[in-house]
This record gives C-alpha cells, structure tokens and sequence, in this order.
C-alpha cells in the first residue's frame, strides 16, 4: 500500500512539476508552483518526513506564491504606468 | 545564438545528462534499502541528547552549523531584500487604498489570525518533541499575519505589524544563535556543544540547547519572513514613481 | 469488528465520496458557475466527514478533539475560500462578457 | 519501483533547467528555478527512505522503532529555506529590473554583451 | 585559546558583527558605522592570523563542531578543518574585507537611515560565507555556505538599483549559481546514497571501502563528481560556466568587485580542489590521468577564452573580469597538475592575483567616482590629471602580466614550471594569457591616464558592453580621491609585491601545498588517527627560467599594448580577428537561455570526457 | 495495509488527480477552483495518512495545511480582484 501511495504521489508531483516549468505565465505559473507545493508535501509526508512537509506547506503554498504575485503585481502596476503615465490602477 | 539553436544545443546536452542520471540511478542502492550508517549514529545520539524529534537534533544540535549557515542566509537575504528594494532616488511612497474584499471573508481572517498565531506558536514551542520546529512555526506565524493583508488590507496589516521590533529582533535572533555557540566554547566543549540541562525525555524542557536555538529560530523566522514580505508590499503597493500619479 | 469500526468506516466511505464526487464534478461539469455551485458542499461537508471518522475510530480523547477542530477549520475554511473564488470568477466571467 | 523516486528527481530537474533555458519572462524563469530545485527534495527523500520505517519523530513511537534517515530530512529543511530566501532575492532584483529597463523578457536584455 | 576553537570562531565573529552592525547601525552616524565595521573585519583578520600562525605548515587543525569528536573514526558531526591553503584562503577574504571596508569609507553612497549599516553587515555576512567554505571539511556544510556568499553576493552585486545593469548582471550570477547550487546538492545526495555519510573525510573514506570490497569503478562517481564540482567549477567561472562573471563584476560597485574577483572566485577552483582531492582522488574515486586531463582541458579552455575576450573590451570594469577569467583558468591549470607544485603555484599566484585585481577594481572606482565613467574610450586621456592613480594602474597591470618580483609574477613562474613537466607547450598558456590580460590593462592605462596615441574609432561591428553612462556610485562628482581610495590600492599593490619578495610566504603556501594533497594524513587526522608526515614541499622560489619567461610576457605585455597604442584610428580589423574574436564575442549574448544551456552543455561535456577515460 | 491507508491512495489518486486536471490549465479563476479543493483533499489525506501509518503527531500536518491552505487562496483571490478593477 505504501508503495502505492508513494508511486502516486511521485507521479502527482512529476506531472506538476512539469506543467509548472512549462507554464508561461507567472501568475498561472503561481497556481501550479502552490499545486507542487501540495503535492510535495503529500511525497514527503508519504515518505516519512512530516518535518519537511510542514516546511514545504509553508513555503510552497503561502510564501513562494504570495512572493510571485507580489512581484507581478508591481510588474504590472508599473506597465499600466508605462501605458498611462498620468494613471495608475 | 537563435533560439531554435540555444533550444538544440540544450536538448543535446540534456540528452547526456539524463543518460548519466540513469545510468546513476541504476547504480544507487535501490529505493527503500536499508544502508544508513549516518542516520542510525544521528538517531542513537539525538536519543542520547534526550531529544524526541531526531531531525530536530541533527538540525539544531549534531549539524547545527550548517542551521547556523541557514539562518545566516535568511538573515543574508532579509538584509539583501532591505537593500534592493529601497526607495529609489527618484521614488515615492503613496498610501494604500482600501481594497474590497467580502465581509464573509474578512471575518473568516479575524478569526483565522490568532488560530493561525496559536498554531505557529504551537509548532515552534513543540519543535523538539513533534514534527515542526523554528522555521515551520515560524512561516505559520508570518503568514498568519499577512490573512490582515488577504482578508483585509494593507492598512490593517500595517497598523498589526510593529515593523522595526521585529527588523531588531531579526537581527537579534540571528546574533543570538552564534552567540550561543560562545557558550559551548568557553565551557571548552567545543562551538555550539550542547552542554545545557538535557532534562527528562519527551518533555518541553528536555534536549537542552536544541529547545533554545529552536526558539531563536523561530523568532528569526517569523520576524525574517514578515520583514522580507514589508519590502515587497511596500513594492507593490506603495512605493510609486515619481512620475506616476498618486 | 465493533460497531465504532464499522461507523467510522461508513462515515469514511461518505465522507471520501463526497470529496470525488466534488472533484470529479470540478472535471466533468461544464462551465465555470456550475462546477462552483458543486464544489462547495461536497467540499465542506466531505472533510468534516473524514475527520469525524477518524475520530470515532481514535477514540475520546483530545487526539480526537483536535482531529475534530481541523475537520471544523477545513469547512470553515474551504467554505469561505469558495465563496471567495466564487466572486473572483463572476467578476472574471463579468468581465470577459464586457 | 527500486530506481522510479531517482528518475522522477532527474526529470523534474531536466524539466526545470528547460523552463529556464526557454523563459521568455523573468518572474516565470524563478519559478522554474524553484522547480529545478525541487528535484533535490525529491532524490534526497528517496534516499533516506527505509522501507517499512517511520519519521525518526519519538514523541510517539516506540525508541526501538525502525525510522528513516533523519540527516537527509535535515538537509531538505535547510534546502526548503534555502531556496525560498534565494527565490525572494532574485524577485526583488526582477522587480527593480522591470522598472528601470521596463520589459521582464530575458530576451530583451541586452546591455552586457560582448 | 585553543587553535581548535579559532575555526568556529573565525565564522562566528563575522556572523556577529553582521548582526551587532545590523541592529546599531540605523542608530550610529555613519563614521561611529565605518569604525564599528573595520573593528569587526580586524578582529577576524587578527582570528585567522593567529589560526595561520598557529597551523603546522605540514598539518591541519581540526575542530569537531559541538563537541562531536569522532569515535572509533565515525561522528554525526560537521567539522572543520584548517591547513595553510585553507587558512590562507581564509585569512586572504579577511584581508580584503578590511581592506574594502576601509576602502568604502569616505567612497559609498551608502543610505542611511533605515537602512544604515545594512552594507557593511552584508560584507561581513559575505566575509563568514567565504571564511566557513574555505574552512569547512563537510559536504553539505560547504554546500550551505556556498550559498551563503552567493546569496550576499547578488545583493550586493545589484545594489546599484537606479542603473538596470547591476540588475541584470546580479540576476544573471543569482539564476546561474543557484541552479549550479542545487546541481551540487543533487551529487551530495548521490554520494550520500552510495556512501551514508556526508564529511568529506568520511566519504571519501567509504568510497574507497567501496573499491576496496570488489566493487568497480562505475558511472555514479562519474555523475557524482560532475555534478558536485557544478557549484564550484560555475563560481569558477570556467569555460563554458563563465559568462555569469564579466556581467556581475563588470557592474557590481568597485568595493564588491575587488572581493569577488580577488577572492571568491577563485574559492571555487580551491573548492574544486578540495572535494577532488579528499573524496575522489583515492581508490574509489576517479584515476588521476582523467581528472588531470578533463580539468586540464577546463582550465585551458577558460585561460585563452578569458584572455581573447579580455583584449577588445573597452569597458574597464568588464576587461578586468574577462582578465578574472583568464587568470583562473591558470589557477585551475596548476590546481589540475594533481600535484604539490602546480598546487604551491596557483596558491601564490591566487595571492598575488588577489592584490593586483583588487588594486586595479579600487583605482577604476576612483574613475568612476570622478568621470562617471569606466569606458576606455570615452576616458581618453581625461585622467592625465590622477599621475598617482595612473602609475599605480600602470603598476598593477605590469603585475597582472607577471612582472618580476611580483607574487603574481612568482606564482606564474613556480605553476608554469610544474605545468611544464606535464605539457612542454602549457607554460606559452601561461605567457600568452599573462601578456594579453596585462597588455589590455596596460593599454587602457596609457590611453585613460597618458592620453597617449589618438582616440580609437568606433567599431559599429563589435557588440560590445560601453562603459559610458555609469550610474557614478557617490554624490560628489569631482571631487579629490581621498585618501583611502588610493591608500587601499597602494597597500594591495604592496602586499602583492610582498607576496613575491619575501621568501617566507612562498615557503608556507609550498608547504601548505603539500599538506593539501597529503590525503591519507587528510583522513588520519580528521577522523583521529596518527597522521602520516607529509611529503616534501615543492620549491617555490625564482628560478631563471621563471625570471625570463615573466620578463618576456610583460615585454609581450608592454608590447601589445603599444602596438595598439599607436594604431592608426579606423584601421580595418584583420581577418583573423574577424573569424575568432567576433564570434566568440557573439556567444558572450548577455542572455539568460543561453547561460544555462552553456551549462548544461558544459555537464555534458564533463560527463562525457570522463565517462570516455574511464 | 488499513482502510486509511486505501482511502488516502484513493483520494490522491482520485481526488487531487482531477482538481490537476482542471488546476493545470485554463485561466487562473478555474485553476484557482482546483486548486481550492486540492487543498481541502489533500489535508483529509493528510489525516488518513496520520491515522494509517499510526501518527497521532502527523495530524500537525493537517492541521498546519488547514490554516495556511486558506490564506494561500485568499492571496490569489486578492490579486486577481486587484488585476480586474
């Protein structure tokens, strides 16, 4: 059975992994990076290392993606100065 | 180099890469074995330090160097951050503007905030018994904090967030872990010995200094993350061009 | 088997399927207002379901209560949160239509 | 199953490196370096895990239990923090890029070369 | 104090001060700020001289951190291990860091405020990364505070925010070495798979148990020791993993370049050393003659790459990096002899390199700060003014090319001769590189500060990096050098030149040299056994043909840079510079998709040339 | 082997594949949606994980997912209003 679960989850994180480094767009790319985040955690917890899985919760699905957006939400602020230079948001 | 050549020249190499990697990975003792010399010591000696969370021995008191490294780049990157993400010559600041969010929601997250801190809290305080520690609970802790900004905005999350305590305890918490390991040293025990009370066993009090550098961690963690997450709010939301209007 | 077991594997299989069935509706339903319509009450009622299971198989005890308090914060949780998706979609769909 | 966890670490690396390597915008080329660095975690774990084992975690285990590697688990931890930090340090560069160069494609930039 | 307990502390006191600096510095004036940091970086340089002083020149000091001393020859403990090289290299970072921040105290803009004292916390925070990786004797202890510098470095490679270049070049060196990073890591978990164990002492040790058992050399050390050396063959900055190193340096403010290019790069080719030497090179790791080749190959590569794009550069910041690269492919050509001479070789030369370089980075901050501008072109003959800052440029460019008696110019001889019994043709490597980085220099200096031969003409071919329209990195433009800016050079100069006058230092790093290859009494005396004694130290002295051959490339130096001197302007550029220089400039593209397919190219290579030898 | 264990391969298998389905592409609302209920499944697996492997201390696993998975949502949900005003 463990083997099981640890086969599915390699397979979950493979796959997220992938789209995750083929999504192009930072913010769709954020919602995949909290998607690998889960399914890490669920890896590591599957493998024994409850320690690690707290980190990764913590950092995949809050940190890292609060991070992202953040910058992207400067990014754009800046592009929609860059189109409107007398307006923003 | 065009793309389509950088993309082909990628692809040949990678070719030779996951070969290699392969070919390793045939040669690793298969997945499962049971060959861990290293980790049968550390579980023996974090058994002997009286400490329940072997990985919480191994991080804070058998390799607690390399936390040291660790918290040393957290701090690194806070500092970094601080500096990268100043106020340019030619920025401002405005101020925030409310933005909306749905009442549900923004009850949801004044309730959520303490369950979040007493869960933090919780996981940093249990670090040497069960799963967690200084860094898990420290992140829970931040980002139990920021549910003001998400569920609210960012005016609430200023007015909660006593910003330069917690730039000083960064600091502090940082300073203090490689002060402690003056302790072990001028005991002659060596930099970072553990050579506090152990204490009984499966208790608060027990693994010594493992429960106090825990502790370091997790104020370091939770004031480091906060204060990295100030300078890219302050990016995002306030700090506008001098150019741009207000 | 006792009767405990056998009530915490019937709440599990509820429980368990009302999380499938929510994903599955979220695959298979067209349209993004119908699949939000069937997510949120399998979701909130699946995860308390589970938890109630696991502890009716635990036991009193407080291992129970907490298992009880998370079942309570994921309803609460996924609820809200849903709610919260719900308006980004409409406003999202609102805005496409413009 | 003895060698499958040691692939998946090398394909989500290969995977990461060839997001990176085709990245037309810099936030995403980040996260891809986060992903990159997933594959660690993943070769790591697998190499500590011990079949039929539990986490080297005694607050309610038997201490005569069989567990896992705890020194790999460690290492992960550090690498968690590690790249978050890492990955916060080069948004904020990304951020200030954007503004004084006004474009986040790594394409475009071009003032060092040669 | 025990010599024991000066490693931890070597890394600790830094560590503090950065915090100590962090938490009074936005409450301190700024000179109170300068004080309390120099006092810090002193207090190191004091801790590691004592550590250098008190190491056995044939043997190490080792401190098991936490008390953890190994029984029965295992431990669960990191531990730190200091011989001459190690210490040296140390001791070397301290030193520039002292001389940075002393550098830095009348020259930065730093802003105060909020953010006051947060520069100087990151130099020492950068100084514990550099000390705790020169000293560690762990894997993944060195994988931490390699990550250490990197981290500090791109922040304080991209403080410059107003100016996008610092940006993109900090971003570069951050995606670049990161990815290498976790490269690395993934070779720690390899080994750690095959071995269970993470020092490298012990690694090496079970590797060896390995080969011992039956089993036969196979393809996970090949893939194993390929991807470990990533992280410091990138911080390298070998060919093909360079092309992070003139972007960052080109652009980091002149305080930070003078350690990244005098120090922190070449802790990557002692990295390189280091894990090579301790867990690979014994029964269970790689046969030498691959290893020599492969690296040989590397270094060679990365010598002539760094030396060919080193001439056309007219942006002087970004001439000096591609002479950082030329020269550390010598570095890793005496490092790749596998032997104590090449070895003792590339120790003096990284400390006579150390001087010269920083030297040079602190007197074209000097430009900067009074032209707001490094562009060669644009600065013709502008500088006539600065005769003390011209001579010692001029100075240290002839040092650079390897003028006797400069350490540059003894550890040139001392590596050329060792690489010479591997290879008749490998010294002209040496003098060909030393001539071509000095001559660019030299020539830079004669034109910016003589104003001698007529202003070059624009070549509208060459994609080439100006060095005009620099962000100045100070508010006063104009303004007298002060004092320190040229103090600082001076004594760099100084000790560079001390490097190859007094024989004592010489000595020391041969013996240190010896230690260092010395595996067996590596392993013996980490792992608490009687260390065997060391074999005997190689020469490292002047020999005649050391003089003349460090005679004939600075003459080939003098020359060169004459010869372009006095070209008459709008000349057409010959073929051969066409087919060669031209498109390798190309591949120097400033984008990020080819940098990291660079490297992944670079792996392959590697992998194959070692998987072909085998 | 336990009916944990069976429901927690089961819920993975068969609950967060789908919520991938949907939260690997299309616009960031419906990923957004997917990635909601991945949450929610993924702390109840979590749980069972406890249970099955006989973790009592595991359940801090879910427990910490069941706070931060909300505040993670609500950052997007921010975002996105912001991007749509």
């Amino acid at each position: 059975m463990t083997n099981a679960l640890t086969v599915i989850a390699l397979l979950l994180t493979a796959v997220t992994a992938t789209t995750a480094a083929l999504t192009r767009e930072p913010v769709r790319q954020a919602v995949v990076l909290a998607f690998l985040g889960l399914c890490l955690a669920l890896l590591f917890t599957v493998l024994q290392a409850p320690d690690v899985a707290l980190s990764q919760l913590g950092v995949g699905s809050a940190i890292t993606p609060l991070l992202i957006l953040l910058t992207v939400r400067r990014v754009r602020r800046q592009e929609q100065a860059d189109e409107h230079p007398d307006r923003t948001e | 180099m065009s793309r389509t050549a950088r993309l082909r020249l990628f692809l040949a190499a990678a070719a030779v890469l996951a070969a290699a990697l392969i070919t390793a990975a045939t040669e690793l003792p298969g997945f499962g074995g049971h060959h861990h010399p290293y980790g049968e010591r550390a579980v023996a000696a974090g058994l002997a330090r009286q400490t329940a969370n072997i990985i919480s021995s191994v991080n804070f008191d058998q390799r607690a160097f390399d936390t040291l490294g660790e918290e040393s780049i957290l701090f690194g990157s806070v500092l970094g951050a601080a500096i990268l993400l100043r106020l340019a010559r030619d920025e401002g600041k405005r101020r925030a503007a409310a933005e909306p969010v749905l009442p549900t929601t923004r009850l949801f997250g004044a309730t959520l905030l303490p369950v979040t801190l007493l869960v933090g809290g919780y996981l940093v305080a249990h670090g040497q018994l069960s799963p967690g520690g200084g860094f898990q609970g420290g992140v829970a802790l931040a980002t139990a904090l920021h549910l003001a900004y998400v569920a609210a905005d960012y005016r609430v999350l200023k007015r909660i967030r006593p910003l330069a305590a917690l730039d000083v305890a960064d600091a502090l918490a940082a300073g203090t872990y490689a002060a402690l390991g003056l302790i072990g040293l001028a005991q002659g025990a060596g930099y970072l010995a553990n050579t506090l009370p152990l204490g009984t066993f499966n208790q608060m009090s027990s693994s010594g200094l493992v429960a106090v550098i825990n502790a370091a961690v997790g104020v370091e963690v939770a004031s480091g993350v906060v204060v990295l997450l100030a300078h890219f709010l302050d990016q995002a939301v306030e700090i506008v061009h001098n150019g741009e209007n207000r | 088997m006792t009767p405990r077991h056998t009530l915490a594997l019937v709440l599990l299989v509820a429980g368990a399927a009302a999380l499938l069935l929510a994903a599955l509706a979220l695959a298979v339903l067209p349209g993004p207002y119908l699949r939000l319509h069937a997510l949120s009450p399998a979701a909130a009622l699946g995860a308390p379901l589970v938890a109630l299971a696991l502890a009716v198989d635990t036991g009193p005890g407080r291992a129970a209560v907490k298992l009880l308090v998370i079942g309570l914060l994921l309803a609460i949780g996924g609820t809200v949160t849903t709610m919260a998706v719900a308006r980004t979609t409409v406003r999202a769909e609102r805005k496409a239509q413009q | 199953m003895s060698v499958f966890p040691y692939l998946v670490a090398g394909w989500i690396l290969l995977a990461g490196l060839y997001g990176l390597v085709t990245s037309r915008n810099l936030v995403q080329a980040v996260g891809c370096l986060a992903v990159a660095q997933s594959s660690t975690y993943v070769l790591l774990l697998a190499v500590g895990y011990r079949s039929g084992a539990t986490a080297p975690v005694f607050s309610d285990l038997p201490t005569d239990a069989p567990v896992v590697d705890p020194v790999v688990q460690a290492l992960v931890l550090t690498d968690i923090v590690v790249g978050a930090t890492v990955t916060a340090l080069l948004l904020s560069l990304v951020i200030q890029l954007r503004k004084r160069h006004g474009t986040v494609d790594p394409e475009e930039l071009t003032g060092l070369r040669g | 104090m025990n010599t024991a307990d000066l490693l931890p502390l070597a890394v600790a006191v830094p560590l503090l001060g950065a915090a100590v600096l962090a938490v009074t510095g936005r409450r301190l004036p700024r000179p109170g700020r300068d004080a309390l940091a120099t006092a810090w970086a002193a207090a190191d340089v004091a801790c590691l001289t004592l550590l250098w002083a008190r190491t056995a020149p044939d043997g190490r000091a080792v401190s098991w951190l936490g008390g953890w001393s190994p029984r029965g020859g295992h431990s669960v403990g990191v531990v730190l291990v200091a011989d001459r090289l190690g210490a040296g290299l140390a001791l070397l970072a301290a030193v520039l860091v002292l001389a940075v921040v002393c550098y830095a105290w009348r020259y930065f803009d730093e802003p105060s405020g909020e953010h006051g004292g947060v520069f100087p916390a990151l130099l020492l925070l950068f100084e514990a990364g550099m000390v705790g990786f020169a000293l560690t004797g762990d894997l993944f202890d060195a994988f931490v505070f390699f990550e250490l510098m990197g981290a500090v470095a791109y922040a304080l490679t991209g403080y410059r925010i107003e100016d996008e270049r610092p940006l993109q070049g900090a971003l570069a060196f951050g995606l670049v070495n990161s990815a290498a990073a976790y490269l690395s890591l993934l070779g720690i978990g390899l080994l750690y798979a095959r071995t269970g164990e993470l020092g490298l002492a012990q690694i090496g040790a079970a590797l060896d148990q390995h080969a011992a058992a039956g089993h036969g050399r196979d393809a996970l050390v090949v893939v194993a020791f390929v991807l470990v050396l990533a992280g410091p063959l990138v911080k390298a900055a070998t060919a093909p993993f360079h092309f992070w190193l003139p972007d960052a340096h080109a652009v980091a403010p002149s305080p930070v370049c003078m350690l990244l290019s005098g120090v922190m790069v070449e802790l990557g080719v002692y990295g390189v050393a280091r894990i090579h030497r301790v867990v690979f090179a014994g029964a269970g790791g790689l046969p030498d003659d691959a290893v020599r080749d492969t690296l040989l190959a590397a270094g060679v590569l990365t010598a002539l790459v760094g030396a060919v794009m080193c001439w056309p550069q007219r942006h002087l910041k970004r001439m000096l990096a591609f002479s950082t690269v030329g020269h550390i492919g010598l570095f890793l050509i005496g490092a790749a002899l596998l032997d104590p001479a090449g070895l003792a070789g590339s120790a003096v030369y990284v400390a006579g390199h150390a001087g010269a370089k920083a030297a040079l980075f602190g007197l074209t901050g000097v430009l900067l700060d009074r032209y707001g501008s490094v562009d060669e072109h644009g600065l013709h003959g502008r500088a006539r003014e600065l005769r003390l800052t011209g001579l010692l440029f001029v100075i240290g460019a002839l040092a650079l090319a390897g003028l006797p008696p400069f350490g540059t110019g003894l550890g040139k001889a001392v590596a050329e001769e060792a690489a010479g019994h591997w290879g008749g043709w490998l010294p002209a490597v040496f003098v060909l590189v030393s001539a071509l980085t000095g001559g660019a220099v030299l020539r830079a200096g004669l034109r910016v500060f003589g104003g001698l031969g007529a202003r070059p003409a624009e070549d509208p071919e060459a994609a080439a990096t100006t060095g005009e329209g620099e962000e100045p990195e100070i508010r006063e433009p104009g303004r007298r050098p002060p004092v320190p800016m040229l103090l600082v050079p001076a004594l760099l100069l100084a000790g560079c030149l001390a490097v190859g006058v007094l024989p004592g230092v010489g000595r020391a790093l041969a013996a240190g040299a010896a230690a260092f290859t010395d595996r067996d009494g590596y392993l013996a005396q980490t792992l608490g056994g009687a260390p065997a004694p060391a074999g005997a130290a190689p020469e490292a002295w002047w020999t005649v043909p050391g003089v003349l051959l460090g005679l004939l490339s600075t003459l080939l130096a003098v020359g060169l840079a004459t010869a372009a001197v006095r070209r008459a302007p709008g000349r057409d550029t010959s073929g051969l510079f066409r087919v060669t220089v031209l498109p390798l400039r190309r591949l120097h593209s400033g984008l990020l998709g080819d940098y990291i397919a660079w490297l992944t190219v670079g792996l392959a290579a590697m992998l194959a040339a070692l998987t072909a030898q085998l | 082997m336990n009916a944990w264990l069976i429901a927690a391969a089961v819920l993975a298998a068969c609950g967060v594949g789908p919520c991938l389905l949907l939260g690997l592409r299309g616009s960031p609302e419906q990923r957004l949606a997917g990635l909601n209920l991945a949450a929610t499944i993924t702390s109840v697996v979590l749980l069972l994980l406890a249970q099955g492997f006989s973790r009592t201390s595991y359940t801090d696993l879910a427990l910490d997912l069941a706070v931060l998975a909300p505040a993670g949502t609500l950052v997007f949900t921010r975002f996105l209003a912001g991007r749509q005003q």
